[in-house]
């Protein structure tokens, strides 16, 4: 039994009074041609950091093939009318940029940075890219192979295997439970399936161009039009999907990897999106949880019992459905002690307010490394994108830590109550069955999986 | 060309620790780093794996901060913490909003006087470290490869060719006295550096420097083991089982020259114009033309922070229907390509022009985000620590944009040469092979 | 988050060489009329200590109505042949004597004390009691209002509420299943239906004596013979009875109290009768959980947490069956803070072997309160009718000590993990509804029940 | 007629502690005991429920032993403990297999010596005490009565009067400044006996007490309170709510005579007369012919242990379709036979028998078997702390085997008068009546 007292540091100073945190004013516009544009200045080094954003990603084109909208995402920067592949890799090399394209479940994107002083050449070819990739036989089949090497490696990681399986079990049929495509489907690829989907997704009325940076905003927006404005297409038609399964009761989900040394562990179960009401009480229930360093369980199965380097909790969200979830890479002999403290931790703050002065501490950290966001461009860029993408409030950044302050100790209990959801945790194990199986089994009816996915 | 000017002021306490401050307001957030001059290369004989344990050893108590409660200060103060350990230098950095700046200061001068640690604390770090090297090591498909793999076989001082996550026995052998030894000999003022970049005035910062570590004692100032190496005279080899991944995996090292040298910043483009993203010679050849590999990336790594010697190293993994020999003959006709034609003056101020612009980045960030300023703090440290110049970040730029073609291919015909470098083959176990993975030199 | 040092007494004595433990030489014998007879001597006072059981209880008799056997041995010393129940209370005074007369699920009794010099005449009256109860009108008349009204009483006792749920819901239509009988049944009980019980329960060859005291086993075994030897009669036809349910997943059950200001925890899973071959290890096991002052959970929630006074697992061996159940009264908001708890420590012995030197703790305590049961006269009678109405073996009380310091920690771990059987604990809370309700639901799918026991 | 003798040497300390040893080698255990003379009856006013609540506070932590680990050395070297509140005593013991002894009188010894707790321990115990209280009395029916009903209504001096097990606030008020002063004032070796009882031999036992105990330094004789009451002139009345019952319930209690006084030994065997279980009167006239009431009994508390003013008490829970005043009137019925007619020359032979019976029985258990020789102990330090003669514990049964007829039938006259009770009701609440049920007197 662990005595009940924590020792505190003795003679550490106050915090002093906080200094203000401002927002940089956003500019947003909507171009002629539908682009919603969104700028905001930011002049602590002389580059800036874009992304031009489509709202379709893999999930929208799932009932194709899976992996698709990724994979012209890749093919995007590989040629296009103006230009071929070397070229545009030395291009982007000469402006000081780095560019690169990719897909998820809910969104396409090109990323950017460059030196402002070569922002308009950069946006050309980023326009370029959205408006006139050629999708060239070669390129394609080159990296079509690169990919099937691909999916053939990632099967050799833990953490893929184990969030593989999470997402099957919770999103089963939907797009999202499938987070990356087989050997077979890659293999099936067909050029005219890309080209189908950039027609289709990469629109001006499907896009989102965020810029961030050392520029004038007024100018900036000028350059866009002119880059951007005669860019021309619709928006996708939106497609919907079934309700993803909802699993009942703890179960265990076992993927064998022969001769592993570590066991990767991932529990998770259904939460939320951005867009809900609960997303800031849960982010700080979760950054109580898991989520911070300073956090119970860091503290307790990492510092306290030495199980683990790197446990961790967290809410994805994605654009229809969310999901918390805990993962920690432990070892062997440790995997029931670890499942033990991590469902001790989530029920004790299901059972126990917490105390104010740990509240204070979370809605502390929560609110500083928010705010933290500001100091870069590229952190600025992403707070920004996450507003944007989400649909939230304008004043979402400015408003945040006055959300997360306005939090009591009940509203976190009844947070942790509806989405630490315990008794319903799905609980996927990665590692050698012979080590683990025994240990595994006590925390719920296993089922077992070979590196393939397949259940065996 | 707008070029970005690092606001800085620095000074030396009576006790010899160097503080340097770079003020910049534009968000409420500062910066705290502290280094110190000793790194996994100079870890004591028979403890490989120490310097990066003690790393975890700064978090679990000081005299007046018990265990955890680093973390939970600065977390509950808004702020992020982390610390590493590299080949020459150790660091722990922080960044906090600013109101917080005099707790993280007397937090890291807490631990400077002196740490408070037990065998529990010990017990309980060694076991997070060897979960740390599982999951990035002897977990993970070509874990640790080939920055854990080369060394053993590239160098023949152990200084630097030892493992230095560490073996798990020489781990276990770790006590608290080693610890404190450690502590003793290395973990002086006057062999570290204090940095505090952000929203901070220059002489505010001096000052809150002072109060809060010229009490510290100075030590006897380190004598640190020399880790030059031989002279290589031959190209080595070293295989590699590889226990997860199915592609064959091979890496190529070059020694480097010892940095600030008149060849440095050749090799640094030089460097670029091989290994710079999808531009670069190697990844165009091998992965996008010939496609013989799946990844091919490396370089030179912490250009601006190595004090020994150190490689500019190739990682490729190719396919199977390949074997080793068609890859390394593939990556030796781009290097061959380079010492005998050089790079065209379009290609250099194309690398010149990524490199500023990387610099930039590097100035304002680095560690994704989470850590505003950490590479200007990383290169502040450095410049101090090695060369007691902290203002080069202004001005080494300079050396950089002024190679010339010649220079490059000069470098390149110098250091590009199979006997000063080391080859290590990663290759997938067969069946019925035998486990059991370990860096072994044959020639 | 508690750092994971306890602090150690500092300087305390190590402990001397122990003392050999000797149990005392039992003699046994079966009387020419089947009787089984056990002595054994014990000279500390002037005084004896006796048993008679008959191996049959209400259980043997449920078909019937609930709480037969118990009633009848009630009404066995208010009367008979010889005497009226004034003569029979003042006539034990004379000797100096205690005596009760009861009866359990498995087994009817008649113990009784007094002091050796009128050993005797004692036992002639519990052979008149055995062989010659009356059963007068107006005595059974008043022992049932007598009886009605104790079992309307137990029903405002949290305690016994809480464990009637608990075996209703382990046991079900079994007799174990039903603790008490309710009032119609009791007001239902006939004369005639004790003096059946009697006539086929009470016979030599379905009983044991057992006598512990101040004698010398020879005489005693004379004078045994001379009152028991010319009692006659069989062995009842052994009842069979279907399993009882096993039920999965962990339920609520919430006795609703209005009022209660503290909630009653009662928590069980079915486990093992004395003479299954795991009973010492899971005596251990339970003694590390919550089976001594000094285990894990009693520290836990009570010394750490304060949340109860009198937190305490065990395990309950019936004839057929076995259960193992936790039981604290707490705080009426600490109520899901201390299921929690009582999970943790379940699991958490499932999932980490405990060290040696935890484990030599618990095996010195087992063995040093095992070994006190040689102290007194009626500690000793009560190991000596352990062992022989469970028909242990008959080194059972020399060789426990041994068989408790050969457990390893892996036969705890693997003890713990097949009968604290976390995932399907069956959860009984009694208390105020409204208080309680929202923190029970966190444990499993609830059932709400009244005082009287019914189902709302 | 068998005579039980029990074997002892006492002897007291330089400082003031008495000393009980009393070998018997029966069984390899041995019973360590230390009473100090304190109980609830002087716990400080305002302080209801203290001295409880500072009886957990003992196992709470002392110079040399942390929190838990009392409880934990006595447990792991195969041992029981426990400590209880009574009037006058407070009580802390353990039994354990004898070779632990040394680590038992270290451990009693070391907490005498000085208790080491904090705010953190006494908040938490202040916990459990609550959790007590409602489990033995809050939620329970009949919780507490009559021993907490009763005090209030019979008792005018607070000392006598008050709630032993203490109102929450009170509780709550006790700080940590309260517990040292109780330690300082009471808790002293001067104040106190140990008892060592079973596989001992005397003269190691004198000697042991010898080297655990006579250092620690004697206090100032401690000031106890005088618990004298006024004269009692009137019967009084109490009336308490039944929260959970269904039975209306009954106590009434008859001042006692002081313990060892003529009169006590008399008034024990009149207690037993009426209170000896089936065959007493009270039980033989309300429950088995009368069938008035469910329960009753009761009897003199602690005959041998209390030390101001006590009653006998009856307890009785009657069926619902009688009165309270049919059953009051039946009670008296029983206790008018006795002062009209007093008792038989065969039932007092027979009160004598079982008198003689259960002391032996006292003796050798007690506390149900799991701490050997507990009653034992007990009557050794009550003869020791409140008579100075342990050897009474051979000698006392004498006076009660030589109590007569005519001495029970003038105790009883003189002792169970009106005026000289006092009677509580503690009838169920009625539907729609307030809750809230706590003792006030009314006449």
């Amino acid at each position: 039994m662990a005595s009940g007292t924590v020792e505190m540091a003795t003679g550490a100073p106050e915090l002093a009074a906080e200094r203000a945190v401002t927002w940089p004013k956003r500019t947003k516009a909507r171009l002629s041609n539908g682009l919603e544009v969104i700028l905001a200045e930011s002049h602590s080094i002389p580059k800036f950091h874009g992304e031009l954003f489509f709202r379709s990603g893999n999930a929208a084109v799932a009932d194709r093939t899976p992996g698709l909208a990724e994979m012209t995402a890749t093919l995007v920067r590989t040629g296009t009318a103006k230009r071929v592949s070397r070229q545009i890799e030395e291009e982007l090399r000469r402006l000081g940029a780095d560019l690169s394209s990719n897909a998820g479940a809910d969104t396409s994107a090109l990323s950017f940075a460059g030196l402002s002083e070569f922002a308009a050449p950069l946006l050309e070819m980023v326009s370029e890219f959205a408006r006139e990739a050629a999708f060239p036989d070669a390129e394609f089949e080159r990296e079509r192979r690169q990919k099937l090497e691909e999916v053939k490696l990632e099967r050799t990681q833990p953490g893929f295997l184990a969030s593989e399986r999470l997402r099957r079990v919770l999103f089963g049929a939907h797009p999202y439970g499938q987070v990356s495509p087989s050997e077979a489907q890659v293999a099936a690829y067909k050029r005219e399936d890309l080209q189908a989907v950039y027609r289709e997704s990469y629109t001006p009325e499907n896009a989102l161009l965020l810029l961030v940076g050392d520029f004038d905003s007024q100018e900036m927006l000028k350059t866009g039009e002119k880059i951007f404005g005669a860019w021309r297409g619709k928006k996708p038609t939106a497609k919907t999907f079934a309700a993803p399964p909802n699993p009942r009761g703890r179960r265990v989900y076992l993927v064998h990897v022969p001769g592993a040394v570590q066991t990767q562990l991932l529990l998770g179960c259904h939460a939320i999106t951005r867009q809900h009401p609960d997303w800031v009480r849960l982010g700080l229930t979760n950054s109580l949880y898991g989520g911070a360093f300073n956090s119970r369980l860091v503290m307790n199965i990492r510092e306290d019992k030495g199980y683990t380097y790197s446990p961790r909790s967290g809410v994805s969200a994605l654009r229809e459905h969310g999901y918390f979830s805990v993962s920690a890479a432990v070892r062997n002999d440790v995997v029931a002690a670890s499942l033990t403290e991590i469902f001790y931790e989530m029920d004790k703050l299901r059972s126990v307010p917490v105390s104010t002065a740990e509240l204070a501490d979370a809605q502390n950290y929560l609110s500083g490394v928010f705010s933290m966001g500001l100091a870069t461009q590229d952190g600025l860029l992403s707070q920004l994108s996450t507003v944007a993408l989400n649909e939230l409030p304008d004043d979402y950044l400015e408003t945040y830590r006055q959300r997360v302050r306005a939090l009591r100790p009940e509203d976190l209990l009844a947070t942790a109550r509806k989405y630490l959801d315990s008794a319903n945790m799905q609980i996927v194990v990665v590692g050698d069955r012979a080590q683990i199986e025994q240990q595994a089994m006590l925390f719920g009816e296993p089922e077992f999986y070979d590196v393939l996915g397949a259940r065996v | 060309m707008k070029r970005l000017q690092i606001a800085m002021e620095s000074t030396t306490l009576a006790n010899g620790l160097k503080v340097v401050i770079a003020p910049d307001s534009t968000a409420p957030v500062v910066t705290v780093g502290v280094y110190y001059k000793i790194g996994f290369r100079l870890e004591p004989p028979g403890r490989s794996g120490f310097a990066h344990l003690f790393e975890h050893m700064m978090f679990q108590g000081s005299a007046n901060v018990p265990k955890m409660q680093h973390i939970k200060l600065i977390n509950s103060s808004g702020g992020v913490l982390n610390g590493s350990t590299s080949y020459d230098v150790t660091n722990y950095y922080q960044a906090v909003p600013s109101n917080a700046l005099e707790r993280v200061l007397w937090l890291e001068a807490d631990r400077m006087r002196a740490l408070k640690v037990d065998d529990e604390n010990l017990k309980n770090q060694r076991d997070v470290v060897k979960e740390e090297v599982r999951v990035n090591v002897m977990n993970q498909p070509y874990g640790g490869f080939p920055w854990l793999d080369m060394p053993p076989v590239a160098f023949r001082n152990w200084a630097n060719a030892h493992n230095f996550y560490g073996d798990f026995a020489d781990l276990d052998a770790a006590d608290l006295t080693d610890v404190q030894a450690f502590f003793n000999t290395y973990y002086l003022p006057n062999n570290a550096v204090l940095l505090v970049l952000g929203d901070v005035k220059a002489a505010e910062g001096i000052v809150l420097a002072g109060k809060y570590f010229e009490g510290i004692p100075a030590g006897a100032a380190p004598q640190f083991a020399d880790p030059t190496e031989p002279e290589q005279t031959e190209e080595r080899h070293g295989f590699v089982e590889e226990k997860f991944g199915t592609l064959p995996a091979m890496a190529v090292g070059y020694l480097m020259p010892k940095r600030r040298t008149a060849d440095w910043c050749a090799m640094a483009l030089l460097d670029q114009a091989l290994h710079g993203g999808r531009a670069g010679r190697l990844y165009r050849d091998l992965v996008l033309e010939k496609q013989i590999a799946v990844e091919a990336d490396g370089g030179i790594d912490d250009v601006f922070g190595y004090n020994g010697p150190t490689q500019m190293t190739t990682r490729i993994l190719h396919k199977p229907e390949f074997t080793n020999e068609t890859a390394l003959a593939a990556f030796d006709l781009v290097i061959r390509e380079v010492l005998e034609n050089g790079i065209s003056a379009d290609e250099l101020e194309q690398l010149k022009v990524k490199w500023r612009s990387d610099y930039y980045a590097t100035l304002e960030g680095g560690r994704g985000g989470y850590m505003p300023k950490y590479g200007l703090m990383h290169l502040l440290a450095c410049f101090t620590l090695f060369d007691n110049e902290p203002q080069l970040v202004n001005t080494i730029l300079e050396g950089f944009l002024n190679v010339t073609r010649e220079e490059i291919q000069a470098v390149g015909r110098k250091y590009l040469r199979k006997e000063k470098r080391a080859i290590v083959l990663r290759n997938p176990v067969k069946a019925g092979s035998a486990s059991g993975a370990h860096a072994k030199e044959t020639a």
